[in-house]
């Protein structure tokens, strides 16, 4: 980070934080998305925006997917750049014929003549039975549509920088936030505060294999880096902070550096982001990988609502572990913390219902 | 569970409010202690709405509803054990627990589904009636709605198609002037009726107030029997007002979002009270008929909130089913 | 190549249809020879909707259309030449050869895009007016449509947007009573005027006769003026009938799709006919001026054609490039 | 194939011809679709039902999408079976929330009470300048999905065969359908023939690659085969047919008999099929790979409308033998045929436009 004030926030004041600065940059950026200005504000993350640039900037909308997303287009066209924000991902499933012919291929279709500089914040829901229809995100979809680039930021400081990064890219850019992560705190540096689209961040190290993971399933890779550390097997860990483009570079610094992969997927696991990275490393890599390339994913099944169903839905530490001790031949195996709280809520913060 | 239930219609629709009310208020009462774990969207304050279009529709009737659906499979016929074990995620709930308070379902009564995402039961209401079309029954589809699904296109496709088929599909739209926190003004033009638009579409359309259950009740029969007779899709606005917040048990006029004159003046227009008020004079009601339904419901309730809590969880080895039929 | 026009205006709008129309007749006669490789959906029949249109916006004023597009983009003032080489596939073309006939665009007389899905640039359009008010200019955003679009869903979506926000959007329906093959009747229902229901949605509207260039340009000068005045959106319809297939090159009245009476009376009343005749009595016109305008166009078409079969391709080596900027 | 008569066929008379099985077997069954009973009748595959079983079960629809999608789920309730058809896959993203959120969950998110037996036939373009909006084929987006079965035929048999499956299955069927296939003959059984979703064909069984594909790779990889046959090269052709439920045990033992695999994907490279089945190589076969497994998709980048940059944009046999090559260290490389046709075109029998 470079030297510069920096502020502990919650990734959702990161983010309010980096739209802040962003609108003061460009007096044209606008902002819109059901309940933008509510008294809830988008879990604070548009706190006092309306209030500050206006309801000609920062305004509320039907409730109409679709056409707010080619509007998004058809401003950019014009020299609008905007950010619109959609409080599940779930609900952005009505845009996919927008996302797709238009903000997608824009650039392209037309030799190139205009681009699309958007950005569309997605919030991604798990548990407290969120369920089938408000846990979704399927950014292994968004990852296989060129055109698009994708971001799915894991603390703060990344969260406010790559959304300045992606509302001032003149491509369209996928803003997926977890729900789970948003209160988490870290050190923000202040002003316009970037961190490149499609790069990649080391978090840790170690030498014995490397996870390459996104989202909220960065820490818990820490912690299971944790775990195995006691075991004396050090994690080489990768947080992709872009999903597209990825960062070959990295992920393959990093398979070279260990010989072992295992990819972790915040997702569904069929045609995922990690067997994508799989695939990559056991096409580009086979010589170098000492051991078969694993992946951790979601089940290939929808999230159902229960509390009953939902333990263990998703990887986390234990299992993270697990299957890294399985790929050295170690006989270790983590069991769930015990003092954890209900496996459903990211931390006692979160109160549902939403 | 379910004691005697009156013979008098116009008392059955006061009873049936009331029940809904009640058990809209012990979930409100019971949710932060934690137990019933998913989003959860009340309908307290829209018990007439939901009411007075069951009274009109047979059981055999199909119906789809929304978020908010609650009151819509109760009145329906829909199980009150089954509804609460989904709440709180048993095996036994009506969805065996997939599904949470967004996802209700109870085929024995023609409760089709409801569904979380806005608009996205309206094709499927109308595919019912183009089901009843092709099987040549005599159903009519009934398809719940609120003023935000408005916005949705596949609403206007959904009712397109309704129309150029003459399908038998009946929209009751429940128009409480929000969606979440935002008021009509925010997402529809000042001086819009939504029932004007959807008569240019081509359905039968009327308005109506959505606190006067009887009302409520003779427009969709009226509506229903227009349907079975092959006229056009009908579609029925009401207009009602939610008692607590969009999605959680609380009230939230603190938060000012709505002028406090227009909740007093709702509040004011309570559809049970007002229907109370107009039984005043009717042979069959009295103040201690109303306690004795009070005391019948919430035994009914206790016995399904016991039933719930203590009804065992999915077992976590079948998680993964259902995927595939 | 674009030889001096006539100053009268009701000369140039005949002269610009016929022109369109001489292009449009080109490559239908070309297209077999299989070197426009792309499908095409020509606009012979519907050039005054276009040229009415276009005659009433600055050049400044965006505008986006559909897979019908030829006669909005050359209306607009969009490049001949490179139109004709983007149906060629070249470099040249409008769009590098990226798009094809389906994505047309002259960003130096406003035209921002045309594209081949079915109601996709109705958002793009109003859009741009969003755009167009958060600058604060004065320019109108034009969005042609079909009859077929205002069957998805997005159409409402946007109009509602429009007039929620009051944007200074123009929707300009050219409905010629089909979708491909399909008429309206099995699409929509009897007897709805497509204007009636835009109207219910809040957008001033209007319905005309979209085969009377003259009455077009009116209209749409008259829209125009209140848009920027600060009215609503407006929508307005213009009936009009495509004379050859939906796509391709050729007449498919042998097909027997649309009745041949309609067809009859449609063709003799084709636009440029009636505007020539509507001129009779004006001084500046006569049967030499036509003759005139037709041999001029005729070269620049011939010039045309020329350049983009002797354009070059675009170089394989490129062929990843634009898909970010 | 049972002993029953066959006859010739062109692929899309082999759908006819399962329609019009399927209409007779199933009363109830609907089928519709933006110009079903039009004098093109879907490219011919429709010709004759809208007189046979009326209006009422063979109807043209408004363009709608979206709803078309949620009113086969509502038929499906309530015991209605549908045959829905969209000329493009591209005209199919207007209808993602339906398919994602109702169409794939309906079964799982109500506990299996009811499911959704309907087919949606997608219908893939390519070459003639479809261009990036009429060209694509997102088979690996829903390969990602649970609860929906994906089929992608190559041949007439197969063609009629699956869509009697997918009809009468019980689950949501995506049938796609390759326009430059739509004039492939072969033989055809007669009556309610069915080939079972979910099972792969092994088309050819050399012993030196195992090659997988589906839709018009298949062809392309059978001209492979023919050209590395020439230097003794044998190849063990996969044809998956079903994309979801992928047929990992025929995948399995053709990677177990060979060592060698290639994966070829008709859709764009990331996050798709081939990266799957590369992946679940890599991941479970490790040890019996004997050289690094190899892709072959389309570029990552949208179709271009210009002739001029159609040319090898898509695998073809050529390309596909020399990876097989390079994959065994062999010398030799193939040139195109020079006497084969223009390349944006599946014959002499296209003709355009659409
Ligand atoms: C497609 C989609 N967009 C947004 C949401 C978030 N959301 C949940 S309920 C709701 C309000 C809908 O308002 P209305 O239809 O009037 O129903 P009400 O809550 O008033 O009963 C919204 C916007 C959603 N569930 N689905
Ligand atoms: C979403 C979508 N659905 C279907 C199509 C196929 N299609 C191409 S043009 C067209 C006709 C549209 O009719 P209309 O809007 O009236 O325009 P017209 O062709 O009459 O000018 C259709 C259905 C498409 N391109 N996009
Ligand atoms: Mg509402
Ligand atoms: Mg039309």
């Amino acid at each position: 980070m470079r030297d510069v004030p920096t502020t502990q926030m919650k990734v959702i004041e990161a983010i309010r934080n980096g739209l802040d600065v962003a609108m003061d940059l460009d007096p044209h950026l606008i902002c819109y998305g059901l309940g933008i200005d509510d008294p809830k504000r988008i879990f604070g993350s548009t706190v006092g925006l309306a209030e500050k640039f206006g309801n000609g900037r920062v305004f509320d909308v039907p409730t109409s997917e679709a056409a707010m997303t080619g509007i998004a287009v058809g401003a950019a066209l014009r020299g609008v750049r905007s950010v619109t924000v959609h409080q599940r991902l779930d609900f952005f499933f009505l845009a996919m014929d927008q996302l797709i012919n238009n903000v997608a291929k824009w650039h392209f279709m037309f030799g190139g003549q205009r681009s699309v500089p958007i950005v569309i914040r997605l919030i991604l829901g798990r548990g407290w039975g969120q369920g089938p229809t408000h846990s979704q995100s399927v950014h292994s979809w968004f990852a296989h549509i060129p055109g698009l680039k994708v971001v799915m930021p894991t603390n703060a400081a990344d969260a406010k920088g790559l959304l300045l990064s992606a509302i001032f890219d003149p491509n369209p850019v996928l803003f997926l936030e977890h729900r789970w992560l948003h209160e988490a705190v870290s050190d923000v540096p202040s002003g316009d505060y970037r961190v490149p689209l499609g790069q990649a961040r080391i978090v840790s190290e170690g030498g014995d294999v490397t996870i390459v993971a996104m989202s909220f399933l960065v820490p818990e890779a820490i912690r299971a880096a944790g775990l195995l550390a006691r075991h004396g097997v050090g994690c080489n860990i990768i947080d992709l902070r872009t999903i597209r483009p990825l960062d070959w570079d990295t992920v393959s610094a990093g398979i070279l550096k260990t010989g072992r992969l295992l990819a972790l997927d915040s997702g569904l696991p069929i045609c995922s982001v990690a067997s994508e990275i799989v695939a990559f490393a056991s096409e580009r890599h086979f010589q170098s990988l000492k051991s078969a390339p694993r992946r951790l994913t979601m089940p290939d099944h929808p999230e159902p609502t229960s509390f009953g169903l939902t333990r263990g839905l998703h990887p986390s530490a234990e299992s993270i572990a697990d299957t890294v001790c399985e790929m050295l031949g170690l006989p270790h195996r983590f069991a769930p913390d015990p003092n954890a709280g209900p496996h459903d809520v990211p931390g006692a913060w979160f109160k549902g219902p939403f | 569970m379910n004691t005697q239930l009156p013979n008098d219609p116009s008392l059955r629709l006061v009873r049936e409010m009331l029940r809904i009310r009640m058990v809209e208020e012990a979930i409100a009462r019971e949710y932060p202690k934690g137990e019933m774990r998913c989003p959860t969207h009340l309908s307290v304050g829209q018990e007439a709405v939901a009411v007075g279009t069951a009274a009109a529709l047979e059981r055999t009737d199909p119906a789809v509803s929304t978020h908010r659906a609650h009151a819509h499979y109760l009145a329906k016929g829909g199980d009150l054990k089954r509804l609460l074990a989904e709440l709180f995620g048993k095996e036994a709930g009506c969805a065996r627990g997939r599904g949470g308070s967004m996802h209700l379902i109870d085929l024995d009564v023609g409760f089709e589904g409801s569904t979380a995402i806005v608009g996205s039961t309206l094709p499927v209401g109308v595919g019912l009636a183009l089901g009843i079309r092709v099987r040549a029954e005599a159903a009519v589809a009934c398809i719940f709605l609120g003023d935000g699904a408005m916005e949705e296109g596949v609403f206007y496709e959904s009712a397109n198609f309704a129309v150029v088929r003459k399908l038998p599909a009946l929209f009751i739209c429940e128009n409480n002037s929000y969606s979440v926190y935002s008021p009509l003004t925010k997402r529809q033009p000042h001086g819009r009726q939504i029932h004007d638009v959807v008569r240019a579409l081509g359905l039968t359309t009327a308005a109506h107030d959505g606190n006067d259950v009887f009302g409520v009740a003779a427009a969709v029969k009226t509506a229903v029997q227009a349907i079975r007779d092959g006229g056009s899709p009908v579609f029925l606005e009401f207009s009602t007002y939610r008692h607590l917040e969009h999605c959680g048990p609380y009230p939230d006029d603190n938060l000012g979002y709505r002028p406090e004159k227009d909740v007093a003046a709702w509040k004011a227009r309570d559809p049970i009270v007002q229907a109370q008020e107009r039984l005043r004079d009717h042979p069959g009601f009295s103040g201690e008929v109303i306690e004795r339904w009070r005391s019948e419901i919430a035994a009914e309730i206790d016995g399904a909130f016991a039933f719930a809590r203590t009804a065992p969880w999915p077992d976590p080895s079948t998680r993964a089913e259902y995927v595939y039929a």
